[in-house]
């Protein structure tokens, strides 16, 4: 049989997956319950689970937040979803004092196996707060992970192996490829190891290291410079925090020129992160500066503003070809 | 009316107008000229038109998500109408009645919802906030805005929103702790609708009422009908006195019920029975109204027909004006950030400018 | 005792005993043995003490920061004592009656305060939260550790504490109402002990109790003589009760008073009348406890004076053994924030090491 | 007559300055009244202005945030005090939802002339959430400007100009140094420009930027190293965003070296940014790999442990040594 689905379908089968093999996985969040989601990715795990393992909530993110945490240290697994990302912020104080701190501050006594999603990122022409990209802010917390998957198949294994983690997981999910595309991926159980990047397209020109669905407009920009001869090296990063440097500055070391394709605002960002990394342990294999490609440092414009805001693989191939031939 | 004799813990509802459109409260019963009253009907036409030619500019394509008020009407333009003109309206994001009552000019509705930011830049002498997304923020700003008045001396009031969901928030929690012990001329009306998206009412909150929050923080706390539109004026009227008269603050919990979906987005068949929503339709807050008039003898069909008329060439006109005409200029993603701009953005336009120009790029 | 007999919008209060140690609601009076009330006296005597020994050893430069509990003793030492050993405490910062009552040992409550994280290392079964800062934050937790209790169909209760500043805060909504919501059987103690750092109760917040902040949740609320152990004992038994036969959370306000300073950073001259705190002294609940327990013949001066020792001694021991002994190594502070180490830490530490090695560090 | 002051006293010069000469001034927060601050720095304000223009609030970060926006709409430019940072986040939804998107979301209808003044830092060995830097979260924020000064003249003339400034500011104060050393500075009114950096101190060796505590600390190493002929250039940043980049690129133009100095943890950080500044701006004059030394990327450890965290000068000096020699 085959199992060709999209990203939300894919989210939605790694919570079944987890619910059926672990009765300590709990979901809930706003609309999650009967509805579903607002997305549909908690869709019939109601039905499937019941009342008790899957509900919704009131409309209070830190206490979705807040209780997941006491869950966890009671034992349980909870995959909470916060609506959107713009609505992650009440949720900030539990998440930056509480979910990231729990087990250094106890040495290890209370831990909290538990998993924060949220849909995040531009391009589906909604509303203010509806396109946001601060994965910068969330990956600057010691002791918390942050996790991007770019397709299904990586959002259904990563997913898994967040829930399985014995860490707080926050699980960012691009909507803008939510139904993009699908995939066929393994109906079954499977895992993607949490903490590694995974090289989509090995070349020699350049490192492109991005994430999320910004990827796919990577791989586009790709494909038009493959007409220039121009053969990049594409790096796509999963877990944002802590980072695979590693995978990173080998590619750099071979290629020695590397571009950062990311959505959110360029500045003091996951991008700025990376050019550091590569200064700190790749500096006398630069031949080009490392450089940003990325949403400006503005607020994401509502929908009729939208269209210049995120890199265009038009733009990624021209910044690609500008680095290339410096 | 008094607010003590609406106990909400004693689930006293204030009513003036039963769903017939009769007057079952006459003690309380507002005093307005039949002008007046034709122009709250109207008010309510323009808004239930707006709401109803977005929703099919939507389906065709030609607007975007859009978050509509049937059935909160009364709700919205009863208690707006209570207010004075150098008053302060602090909305969430859906108080279409609201705004029309309050001077928002239908342009920048229209703007807002059509994807562009100046739909949020109010006319000079238009005290209402922009529409604010995140759920039950804006309470605390209202607040802030009427500590300001109480600093200033500044007599004028300010009227805010949240729904039914917006109570759950810690920020509603807060900003009506402040507004109690600040004493802020603040007027917080929930608009319990029943529904915050698919979680219904009673799945919010353990609490009886919503109106009885209010004790929590030591203000008077009110249920009222909500499809009434005598009874939200009367109430809002009454809350605005006492602020006023430097009493504080007063939570009005308004009951009605979201007609539509919550949004376009959205499919409230999957979270709610076919049957509420037509006992519902019953107590239209229009319907009652208009009965209302309409037995008074100030309503003819003819005047009726006319303005439906004059609201729906208002509307299209409107909207005619906005429809393609109203993209963002690269540049105004910019200007409005800091007063100044500083260097780093002026390079990043600039650097984004050079790249159309370069020609590399089909984005646009 | 019934919940409902003491309505906190009619300012009704429980109590046992009065502040002259005299049992004035017999009713009640809970069915104690002589070696459980000698053991509850005890315990106020080593948190007591315990308070006074870090107080001196912090003005001798030998402790740091101190936040002190003494005249809240009854309150924390009579709530907890309703808990059974599988139940959950779940503390703010200023716990240490209740940390005894439910066996974190002195030793980790010294680390803590001695500036070690292994103080919150609590033993495997005690069930007792680290100490939570940021205030009213750990409610929710424990609002998720009953959820979660009531999805295993576990029967255990969860008893948690806040101050009256506490109540303000966003987070204290949140998880009332999911506990409402979701019937958690979760205890809310309000430590109302008059004053948040400065801010005196009154300013806190309009309403008239905390306890009527209940029914902004519709659960029940109640005010309680917080420093009649007695009291504090008989309406947590009831309220754990309640959460144990499913049905959901209370909130207790518990009347008390902060007879030391904030924390040692404070200097509470600043912001309160000596007259104020010597009208509480003559409420302080170890005093009260012990006129009791005199005049019923229960407490011997002897018993009383090596009691003291006894405690004394606990205390002075357990410093001796961390103190100058307790620096944190700096593996320490890279090995928790994951199960597995990630590269990045390896390195930091790695880094560091090599540092101190190379001798240019005089940093320790 | 001499106006020798410590950096709380300089805070509290600038409060009373403005509210002096602008009635629309109002200062609030938690102990700030009656108590005058618990880091004493609005001592005498209520005394002076009376209870309407300097009050205590309840214990509520969000409404203290969230009030202050109605406030700066309706007309008045209130500074509210959060006690720490580490209790911002409660108010972190108000500051990224709100606060910084007011002018641009109404297109300049509504702007909002406010400041958030929070202690900041370490090495004062406190309690848990008493010793963060998160600053490098609030720069990520598009429309939030965040200001650290570094001595008593420089709060100050900040201070007032923040207080000017027609956009929302978040101003953090390094505790480590509120009362470490008094300064001689003007008692009267003056201002300090937000958006430029300050050359402490001229050299040619390697470019050092630093900001808030960690200034003292680099001018101690750069003493240190001066015994090695190795003269630095410093930068004190006091903007953090949005960042003066010229200055420190036209340094590193004419050092060809930069370390930056930083209490907060070392990935996705301000540093960060700053190295990605330089890679961007100045990639050509690079003679060895610009160099971050900061905290650790783990929550500042309670106080036995603290010692380790923030960089020391020893550790500077050795870091300067190890790039000069590069
Ligand atoms: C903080 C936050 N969380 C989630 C959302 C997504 N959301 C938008 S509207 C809504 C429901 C609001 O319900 P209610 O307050 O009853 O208002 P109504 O939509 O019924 O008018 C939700 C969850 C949001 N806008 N803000
Ligand atoms: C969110 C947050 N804001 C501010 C502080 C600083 N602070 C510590 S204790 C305290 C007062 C707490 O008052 P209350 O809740 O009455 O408890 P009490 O200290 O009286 O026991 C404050 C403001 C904090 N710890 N957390
Ligand atoms: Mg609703
Ligand atoms: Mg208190």
């Amino acid at each position: 049989m085959t199992n060709k689905i999209n990203m939300v379908q894919a989210v939605n089968q790694a919570l079944i997956n987890e619910m059926e093999l672990d009765d300590r996985v709990i979901v809930y969040g706003e609309d999650v319950g009967l509805e579903g989601g607002v997305f549909r990715a908690t869709v019939d795990l109601q039905q499937k689970f019941g009342k008790e393992r899957s509900f919704d909530t009131p409309l209070a993110e830190s206490a979705i937040v807040g209780t997941a945490i006491g869950m966890a240290i009671n034992g349980l697994k909870p995959v909470v979803e916060l609506q959107f990302m713009g609505f992650s912020y009440p949720a900030f104080n539990q998440i930056i004092s509480h979910v990231s701190r729990m087990r250094n501050r106890s040495r290890g006594r209370f831990t909290l196996p538990m998993v924060i999603r949220a849909p995040y990122g531009g391009g589906i022409r909604a509303l203010e707060h509806h396109s946001e990209s601060t994965e910068a802010i969330y990956a600057h917390i010691p002791g918390l992970k942050v996790v991007i998957p770019s397709t299904p198949y990586d959002a259904k294994g990563l997913l898994i192996s967040a829930i399985r983690d014995p860490d707080p997981i926050l699980f960012l999910e691009p909507k803008r490829i939510y139904r993009a595309f699908k995939q066929e991926i393994p109906a079954g159980d499977y895992e993607l190891p949490i903490g590694k990047a995974k090289i989509v397209q090995e070349g020699e020109d350049i490192t492109i290291v991005s994430w999320g669905a910004m990827v796919r407009d990577v791989q586009k920009a790709v494909e038009m410079v493959a007409k220039e001869n121009i053969y990049p090296e594409v790096i796509d990063l999963r877990t944002i925090s802590p980072m695979d440097r590693e995978t990173i500055v080998e590619s750099v070391k071979k290629t020695g020129r590397i571009l950062i394709v990311q959505e959110a605002p360029k500045s003091f960002s996951v991008g700025s992160e990376i050019v550091s990394i590569v200064n700190e342990k790749a500096f006398l294999y630069l031949e080009a500066p490392p450089t940003k490609l990325a949403g400006f440092d503005t607020i994401f414009p509502l929908p009729r503003g939208e269209q210049y805001y995120i890199p265009s693989p038009e733009r990624i191939a021209a910044t690609i070809q500008e680095i290339v031939n410096y | 009316m008094k607010f003590e004799d609406y106990n909400p813990l004693e689930e006293k509802v204030f009513k003036i107008m039963d769903k017939k459109g009769k007057i079952i409260n006459t003690d309380d019963m507002p005093n307005f000229t039949n002008d007046q009253l034709l122009y709250l009907y109207r008010t309510m036409l323009l808004s239930r038109t707006m709401d109803e030619k977005q929703l099919s500019y939507q389906r065709q394509g030609r607007m975007l998500t859009y978050a509509p008020n049937i059935g909160q009407e009364a709700t919205q333009i009863g208690s707006a109408y209570a207010l004075e003109k150098e008053d302060w309206i602090v909305p969430s994001f859906r108080e279409l009645g609201a705004w029309l009552i309050h001077g928002v000019p239908l342009k920048n509705i229209f703007l807002y919802w059509y994807g562009n930011e100046w739909g949020s830049h109010m006319p000079e002498d238009v005290k209402v906030l922009p529409v604010s997304v995140p759920i039950s923020t804006q309470l605390q700003h209202a607040t802030g805005i009427g500590m300001a008045n109480n600093i200033k001396k500044e007599n004028n009031v300010v009227l805010t929103y949240t729904g039914d969901g917006g109570t759950s928030g810690g920020e509603f929690h807060e900003a009506l702790n402040f507004a109690g012990v600040f004493k802020a001329p603040t007027i917080f009306v929930i608009q319990n609708n029943q529904y915050a998206i698919s979680v219904p009412r009673i799945e919010q909150t353990a609490s009886k009422t919503l109106a009885q929050k209010a004790i929590a923080y030591g203000i008077p706390g009110i249920q009222v009908d909500g499809n009434d539109i005598f009874a939200m004026y009367v109430a809002t009227k009454e809350a605005a006195d006492r602020a006023r008269r430097g009493e504080g603050p007063t939570l009005i919990e308004a009951i009605t019920y979201r007609l539509a979906a919550h949004t376009t987005s959205d499919d409230p068949t999957k979270y709610r029975e076919d049957a509420e929503v037509e006992e519902w339709k019953t107590r239209d807050p229009i319907l009652r109204f208009k009965t209302y008039l309409e037995n008074k003898g100030i309503l003819t069909k003819e005047w009726d027909e006319k303005m439906k008329k004059e609201v729906e060439n208002e509307i299209t006109s409107t909207f005619e004006e906005i429809e393609g005409k109203a993209d963002t200029k690269i540049e105004e993603i910019f200007m409005y950030h800091y007063e100044t701009m500083p260097p780093i953005l002026e390079e990043q336009l600039k650097e984004y400018k050079d790249f159309l120009e370069g020609g590399k790029n089909n984005d646009k």
